[in-house]
């Protein structure tokens, strides 16, 4: 499966990386004190029972919330409580758990919205360019909801809403796509177009970062696992190493 | 470990040919019938949008159907308001996150129990979902809207088992839980069948929901595409291509 | 420094009637997200009605109450399931604003209409009457204003914190769907809340009408310094608003030493930016707070 | 049923009102759309013509001096609207106290004409700058919060600055009022000063529908928009939200000033408790909501009926208070019965007849996998490919 | 057009001369802020019309007020007076109520070059406008409101002077002339001034300022108030039990409803008044009888003052023997006024080229409960009490 992508290749760079990375709240260590690299260029996965801090993480690490302490790099510059439109336009695009999107706007508006430079040229050039409506309407058709381009999207069914989100991450044109549970809720069939579309992007270069419950996807989809457990990594690999992991086992699959 | 109990003659829910859609916008669901027998576990696949979740709304009375009849144990309540639906004994867990977000996971456990007026079953109840949910114990006065997704989940699900209702309706009980709350999940749905409820299942992870379920439906634009025995929809190697995805060896791409 | 003194018992007393007015608004607001702009207007309502029913009867304003209290309630229920429940969930918050402040534009007409853009005072035996206390003078209609407020601030508390009730109302307006679907009268539970907020209103006017001049533009002038205080409070956060309320009038009736009148005013505004600077969620608001 | 699949519907029905939606939006049917929105344009620049020949010619129009004036103040209402949307339009931010700008904006010229030499008209251009300038604090506050703590503070503005304008006496002639010199020497009668200030007020208006149309089509306010839905997303999609609320909120402030201004200039007396009102600010979100805050004439065609209701009402209820009565109602039923606006209210009912698109997908999933295996045999690229037949096939598909 | 639609109300015709009726424009303050002295006013104008026309009329023409309603707005003030003068054609206009409301009005009046004689707006800024068609039609303006009791207290002997004085004055151009005025008399014999309060016109809760004045125990407390501004301020005294030696508020002690709002402390209360229907000026006995008989009661200030307004203006028509809105007719009648001394129920009037009148205010005092003139002797009823009782 994995072939299809030329990921196995290339040597491994360190892309997105943090050091001792904590957030507190309250009483709750939600992250706590997480040092883990992921590998530039591959699909990279983070699992982890529930609570154990991975959107959290997601949200240091794309600067929707400061952490405590810790730092976060990027491609080794410092990327640390960076506000999040400055880490979205370094190239790092994500998609919400709880899948969110404009619900008053039409599908395509949303697919607008995503910001690519501050250039003024860029930012007051008409948003609806023959170019820009193209590139969307391409997207749109990739995971399947090309149809419904002009229904505001608060009226799609939940799992089209998810596809419509991770259409507009890509809109954005991220190099590093971080996708938090993008198979929550979304019909087997289409997971495996979102699989084949992950390996086409991944193999066109882009860099994956996913949380996934579903380990059969994990597990197909992914060059390198690691594994969360109360806000810390606990393990890493490639997923045939930590599918077999005592410690995965005994705190994520519960057997 | 789908079990074969002969579909018995009488309903606990049924629903004939329901037509509903939203606002002005066209049909979503046209001429769909679904009877649920008591102590079975129907189960709705399809692809999104398929309808699945409007079904659940036509069915507890969140969304009122253009024509077509339900029936609770046998009763017409077409047309009810979910609190009447709630009193003829029928239960809904929504889709997606309903948590009560800025009240505390004991606000929102013991308000599942608000029909419920016995003080001592509210507090067995408790105890119970307690041991089955270790973060509602342990994040008992914590604000839900803090928890993690699948937490949040988890304590809608315990939520929703404060009441026993003869029916319940399941809106992807299973989306965004770990293995371990998961497999919870999909035990607790087996011990209301034993329990003689009916329930009404929506899953995309149609594979472990047709495991645990005794009747499969396949819904797609709108209407019931296939319809049987759990496991023999398992078997069928065309659906389970296009509903239930393939393996990915034998997706179609490439 | 006996001028001081007194002032701190003005202020006191003041902030005992602000924290009451600002509760009712908070409890709009904390628990159904709608920003009650009228909530002043229904104030000026009710002290006229006791004003009126003073000038017709003779008897103790106070009495008034008997009535409009119940009367307001309905008006709140009426209110929140006519207009309020019209308005879509989205922008409930934005709209809420236009509404109520429409609202407030017609109970102004018609106060004007009926009553005339007369000021009206309400003739009390006692109202020039006063204790002595420490050198300081507590004037006795000051003090009964600031006795009802505490009395109906402590029972809103209590009704909200510690029944079902209240906890149906906050799940009413958290998730409806999900609140119908646990067998909650979503429409009758947030009726009765708004009906709740409008009694302390009733009751707050009175209070008003004891020892101050009334007329029907006067909402104005108290609608300004109540937004400031439940933001400063924290919007939706009962205590906040009590709190600060009394802080603030306190701090307007001590500023009117070194200040006078009109740039103590401003301190409402002025605490309004600071918060805004430091705590954008009010100083005992929730975190989620300012997002509405 | 049949044609809710049909591309061609899809592109008609513009689903919401916004003034963005365009009809060449479908890749199967441009040419077609094209004509289609070549007839549109064509539509839309004769409406543009009429309605300047209706503004302009109004004064030749007016019987009398007064009708006149009551023309310049329905004028000055547009543009205090049309400001205020940039706002509330783009980004959902209402604010009641944008009497606030128009206050600081009419003093600003009026003590600038006073006290320096300046030419009027560049005094209340520098009036609004410095407006603007001011703009940025106050925006940096008060759009740190959303929704109602915004639209408080925005009427904390108002009263703070109605007591420092009536206290600060020295300077701002304080409850005395302000007579404002005017612009044109004696010889110029009242009606023609009338006159003149209509045609200043429709054009600062028209430079502020233009700047208002520019933004609306950009990136830029797509990104407004955006945060008027979800600010956080928006953020996580790299729209830098705080700068871009912030531009329109000086923007906004910047044209309300220049309104204020304008007016100044042309009644000639300033008095706190006039210009810093809640009510003049509410009248600006009542006109824009009435026409509908998310189209470019919106506020422009609310001003034009409040104007005249305004005037309307007095006539009828005069010496009662029935007018507030009057106002109160007409604002409430416009919350409840169209909270979009006329415009939006009047395009959907448009759209009602034109067929509705259905969101649910007209093709069964097994139609889709022979498809993408016909694609994949093809051997051409899946995605690509996939586009057209998905949206075209169904017709055959179906019978 | 659409606007003529519902604002074409007044006929236009009847702006040329002729022998059809006068018509005088007026916008007064009906509703709103002003409403209260704006509807006395409008009594005071309608009862000068009635007394006319039932008189022979001016010029034998019969007069006719077209009176509308401002709001207590400026803005409306102006537009009101734009369409008077445009729409309805009038032949003259009278001025409104409140300084706030006559600026804006006179400089309309003036732009059409009319007559501008306004019953309320004594607050100097008023004159300071530059405004050559305008006159105030009462005997003083606010700074003069209590030349004759500054006088009074000037002609004590040092020892009986008050040593200390407070001043409370609502934020609004008349309120605070009249304080003001007094003020600067009472500092310029060395009275000290220990308390000095502005507050804005909605206030309605005293009790800080009044813990000041009575914190200060100043010998003299000066209201510049309106009206319900002074009632809460005694109140607010009262509760603190400050007790001064003399406390003079202005406006609200004339007015009828004073004494039930207060009860029976009022006395020893001073107020400055520009008329007293006692006056026995010419014309004043006829004005109170027949007022008297219109509305029940007798005039107040507020009718008063209207009341002058229309003899002035009259008295001016009669004199050039025009009455139309085209210029020549308004500047004569201008030029008349500036040269002119009239008889009005306020006694004599002239005016400096500013427009103020140069008279005085008549000062009355509550003696055993009711309200009487003190000062100047020559006029006075009753004999002024210089130790205020308790209240
Ligand atoms: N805003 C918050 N306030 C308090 N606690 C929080 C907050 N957000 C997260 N937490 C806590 O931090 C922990 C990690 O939450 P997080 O959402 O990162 O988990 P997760 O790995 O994403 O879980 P899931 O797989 O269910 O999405 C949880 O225990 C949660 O209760
Ligand atoms: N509120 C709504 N207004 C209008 N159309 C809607 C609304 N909700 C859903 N729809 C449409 O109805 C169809 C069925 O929606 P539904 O949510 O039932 O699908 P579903 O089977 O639950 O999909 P999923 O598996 O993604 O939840 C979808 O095509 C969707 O576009
Ligand atoms: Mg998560
Ligand atoms: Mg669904």
């Amino acid at each position: 499966m994995t072939e299809s992508a030329g990921s196995t290749a290339t040597d491994t760079r360190i892309g997105l990386a943090t050091e001792g990375l904590t957030k507190r709240y309250g009483g709750v260590t939600a992250v706590d004190g997480a040092s883990v690299q992921f590998h530039h260029g591959k699909v990279n996965a983070l699992i982890g029972p529930n609570g154990s801090g991975k959107t959290t993480f997601f949200n240091c690490v794309t600067g929707m919330i400061k952490p405590d302490s810790g730092r976060a790099t990027y491609l080794g510059d410092d990327i640390t409580g960076k506000a999040s439109h400055r880490i979205a336009r370094a190239g790092i695009g994500r998609s919400f758990q709880l899948c969110r999107i404009f619900p008053r706007m039409t599908v395509m508006e949303n697919m607008l919205v995503a910001v690519r430079s501050t250039s003024l040229r860029h930012v007051l050039a008409p948003s609806r360019s023959a170019g820009e409506l193209d590139r969307a309407r391409e997207l749109l058709a990739r995971v399947g909801i090309d149809h419904l381009e002009n229904s505001e999207a608060r009226d799609i069914s939940y799992g089209q809403q998810k596809l419509l989100e991770l259409a507009g991450v890509l809109m954005a044109d991220p190099e590093t796509i971080m996708l938090d549970e993008p198979a929550g809720g979304v019909n087997p069939a289409l997971i495996d177009r979102i699989a084949s579309l992950v390996r086409d992007l991944n193999a066109e270069g882009k860099t994956f970062l996913i949380v996934e419950h579903n380990m059969e996807l994990v597990m197909s989809l992914s060059d390198h696992v690691v594994v969360f457990d109360r806000g810390r990594q606990i393990c890493e690999g490639p997923p045939s190493v930590v599918q077999n992991d005592p410690r995965v086992l005994e705190a994520y699959l519960g057997i | 470990m789908a079990s074969d109990t002969p579909p018995s003659t009488e309903f606990l829910l049924e629903l004939t040919d329901i037509q509903a859609g939203y606002g002005r916008a066209a049909l979503v669901l046209r001429g769909l019938t679904v009877q649920v027998p008591p102590a079975t576990v129907v189960c709705l696949v399809g692809p999104n949008g398929a309808g699945k979740s409007t079904v659940l709304k036509v069915a507890s009375g969140m969304l009122t159907p253009r024509s077509g009849t339900i029936r609770v144990a046998g009763k017409d309540v077409t047309k009810n308001s979910p609190q009447q639906m709630l009193t003829a004994g029928l239960s809904h867990v929504l889709q997606g996150h309903s948590v009560f977000k800025e009240m505390t996971v004991s606000e929102n456990v013991l308000l599942g129990a608000y029909s419920v007026k016995d003080k001592s079953v509210v507090s067995d109840r408790v105890d119970f979902v307690k041991s089955l949910f270790p973060v509602v114990a342990d994040r008992w006065n914590a604000l839900a809207g803090a928890l993690s997704g699948g937490q949040q989940k988890q304590v809608e699900f315990a939520r929703s088992l404060m009441v026993s209702p003869q029916v319940v309706l399941l809106d992807e009980p299973s989306m965004g839980l770990d293995p371990k709350a998961t497999g919870t999940v999909f035990e607790q749905v087996v011990r209301m069948r034993d329990a003689g409820t009916a329930v009404l299942l929506v899953e995309q992870n149609a594979r472990r929901a047709l495991e645990t379920a005794d009747l499969g439906c396949v819904l797609d634009l709108g209407r019931v595409h296939i319809q049987g025995p759990a496991d023999e929809l398992l078997r069928d190697p065309q659906l389970a291509e296009l509903y239930l995805g393939g393996r990915p060896a034998t997706t179609p791409t490439h | 420094m006996s001028l001081f003194f007194q002032s701190v018992v003005l202020g006191v007393l003041l902030g005992g009637l602000y924290a009451l007015l600002a509760a009712g608004l908070t409890l709009y607001f904390g628990v159904m997200r709608v920003v009650m702009i009228a909530h002043s207007a229904f104030l000026i309502l009710s002290a006229y009605l006791a004003w009126w029913f003073t000038t017709e009867t003779g008897l103790d304003p106070l009495l008034s109450l008997v009535v409009t209290v119940p009367l307001f309630f309905v008006a709140g229920v009426l209110m929140q399931r006519l207009l309020i429940s019209r308005l879509r969930p989205a922008t409930l918050t934005m709209m809420s604003v236009l509404l109520t402040f429409s609202v407030a534009l017609v109970i102004e007409g018609m106060l004007g209409f009926v009553f005339s853009g007369t000021q009206r005072r309400i003739r009390l035996p006692y109202s020039g009457d006063s204790l002595e206390l420490f050198g300081a003078n507590i004037a006795v209609v000051k003090l009964i204003a600031f006795g009802l407020a505490a009395v109906s601030l402590g029972a809103l508390f209590l009704i909200l914190k510690k029944t079902q009730f209240g906890q149906a109302l906050r799940a009413t307006i958290q998730h409806p769907d999900a609140a119908r679907l646990i067998g909650i009268n979503t429409d009758r539970i947030a009726g009765y809340g708004f009906g709740l907020g409008l009694a302390t209103a009733a009751i707050g006017g009175t209070a008003l009408a004891l020892d101050s001049t009334i007329y029907p533009s006067l909402h104005w002038h108290w609608i300004g310094p109540l937004m400031a205080i439940i933001v400063v409070g924290g919007l939706g956060s009962i205590p906040g608003a009590a709190i600060a309320a009394m802080l603030l009038g306190l701090g307007q009736s001590l500023l009117q030493i070194p200040l006078g009148t009109t740039w103590a005013q401003t301190i409402f505004y002025l605490a309004l930016f600071a918060t805004l600077m430091v705590r954008p969620q009010g100083f005992f608001g929730g975190r989620l707070a300012q997002r509405f | 049923m049949r044609n809710a699949s049909d591309p061609t519907s899809d592109s008609t029905s513009d689903p919401t009102s916004d003034s963005t939606s365009d009809p060449t939006s479908d890749p199967t049917v441009r040419t077609d759309a094209g004509s289609r929105g070549r007839a549109v344009l064509l539509a839309k620049g004769i409406g543009l013509l009429v309605l300047a020949a209706a503004v302009l010619s109004f004064p030749s129009l007016a019987p009398d001096a007064f009708i006149l004036s009551v023309g310049v103040v329905i004028m000055s209402y547009a543009v205090l609207a049309t400001s205020w949307n940039f706002v509330g339009g783009f980004t959902g931010y209402i604010s009641l106290g944008h009497a606030a700008y128009s206050g600081l904006g009419a003093y600003a010229t009026a003590l600038l004409v006073i006290h320096t030499s300046l030419n009027p008209w560049v005094a209340m251009l520098l009036g609004g700058l410095l407006v603007a300038a001011l703009a940025v604090p106050i925006g940096i506050a008060s759009l740190r919060v959303r929704g109602a703590s915004f639209v408080i503070v925005s009427i904390a503005m108002v009263l703070i600055l109605l007591l420092v304008f009536q206290s600060w006496g020295e300077v701002t002639g304080g409850s005395n009022g302000l007579r404002v010199p005017r612009p044109f020497d004696e010889s110029v009668l009242r009606p023609e000063q009338h006159e003149r200030f209509f045609y200043l007020h429709v054009a600062l208006l028209a430079v502020a529908l233009l700047t208002w149309w520019a933004i609306d089509r950009s990136r830029f306010g797509t990104g407004l928009k955006a945060i008027r839905e979800d600010e956080d997303k928006a953020q996580s999609l790299g729209v830098p939200t705080f700068n871009y609320k912030l531009v329109a909120f000086i923007v906004s402030a910047f044209f309300t000033a220049l309104g204020g201004g304008m007016y100044a200039l042309w009644f000639g007396f300033l008095d706190p408790i006039f210009q810093f009102s809640i009510l003049v600010g509410s009248y600006m979100v009542l006109m824009s909501l009435l026409g509908g805050i998310r189209s470019l004439f919106g506020p422009l065609l609310g001003a034009v009926i409040v104007g005249y209701a305004v005037e309307f009402f007095k006539n009828q209820y005069g010496d009662t208070q029935f007018h507030l009565v009057a106002m109160g109602l007409l604002l409430g039923i416009v919350v409840l019965f169209m909270p979009d606006g006329i415009i939006p209210a009047l395009s959907s009912l448009i759209n009602r007849f034109s067929p509705q698109a259905a969101s649910i997908r007209e093709v069964s999933a097994g139609e889709l996998a022979e498809q993408r295996r016909a694609a994949a045999s093809e051997g051409k690229d899946l995605d690509a490919t996939e586009a057209e037949p998905t949206d075209s096939l169904p017709e055959g598909a179906k019978r | 057009l659409t606007l003529t639609g519902c604002m074409s109300s007044g006929s236009s015709s009847s702006g040329d001369d002729g022998d059809g009726p006068i018509t005088i424009g007026i916008s007064l303050p009906l509703t709103g802020d002003f409403s209260e002295p704006g509807k006395g006013v409008q009594r005071g104008y309608e009862a000068w019309a009635d007394y006319v026309n039932e008189n022979g009329g001016l010029l034998g023409r019969d007069v006719e007020l077209k009176i509308l309603d401002d709001q207590s707005n400026a803005d409306r003030v102006a537009s009101d007076y734009e369409k008077l003068i445009n729409q309805d054609g009038v032949d003259l206009v009278f001025g409104p109520f409140s300084t706030r409301l006559v600026v804006p009005a006179a400089q309309v009046a003036k732009d059409y070059g009319f007559l501008f004689v306004e019953p309320a707006g004594a607050a100097e800024e008023v004159f300071t406008q530059g405004f050559d068609n305008l006159f105030y039609a009462a005997p003083a303006v606010a700074d003069d409101h209590y030349n004759y009791l500054a006088d009074a207290i000037e002609a004590l002997p040092e020892a009986d002077r008050p040593k200390t004085a407070a001043y409370a004055a609502m934020d609004d151009p008349f309120a605070m002339g009249t304080a003001y005025g007094l003020k600067t008399r009472l500092e310029e014999m060395g009275v000290e001034t220990v308390v000095d309060e502005v507050y804005p016109p909605n206030t309605t809760d005293f009790g800080s300022i009044a813990a000041k004045i009575a914190d200060s125990k100043a010998d003299v407390v000066v209201g510049g108030t309106q009206y319900q501004d002074a009632v809460n301020m005694i109140v607010a005294l009262r509760q603190l039990n400050y007790q001064p030696k003399m406390a003079a508020f202005s406006t609200a002690p004339t007015n009828p409803e004073f004494p039930e709002a207060i009860g029976k402390e009022t006395e020893g209360i001073l107020s400055p008044t520009g008329y007293t229907p006692e006056a026995d000026y010419p014309t004043n006995a006829e004005f109170v009888e027949y007022y008297t008989e219109k509305n029940g009661t007798p005039p107040a200030e507020d009718e008063a003052n209207a009341w002058t307004t229309g003899q002035v203006v009259a008295a001016a028509v009669e004199a050039v023997g025009c009455a139309d809105p085209d210029p020549e007719c308004q500047q004569q009648l201008i030029d008349w006024l500036r040269e002119n001394e009239v008889d009005t129920v306020v006694g004599p009037l002239s005016w400096d080229a500013e427009g103020r009148p140069e008279g005085a205010h008549l000062i009355q005092q509550y003696v055993d409960g009711k309200i009487r003139i003190v000062l100047p002797e020559d006029a006075a009823e009753a004999d002024l009490i210089l130790e205020k009782p308790h209240w």
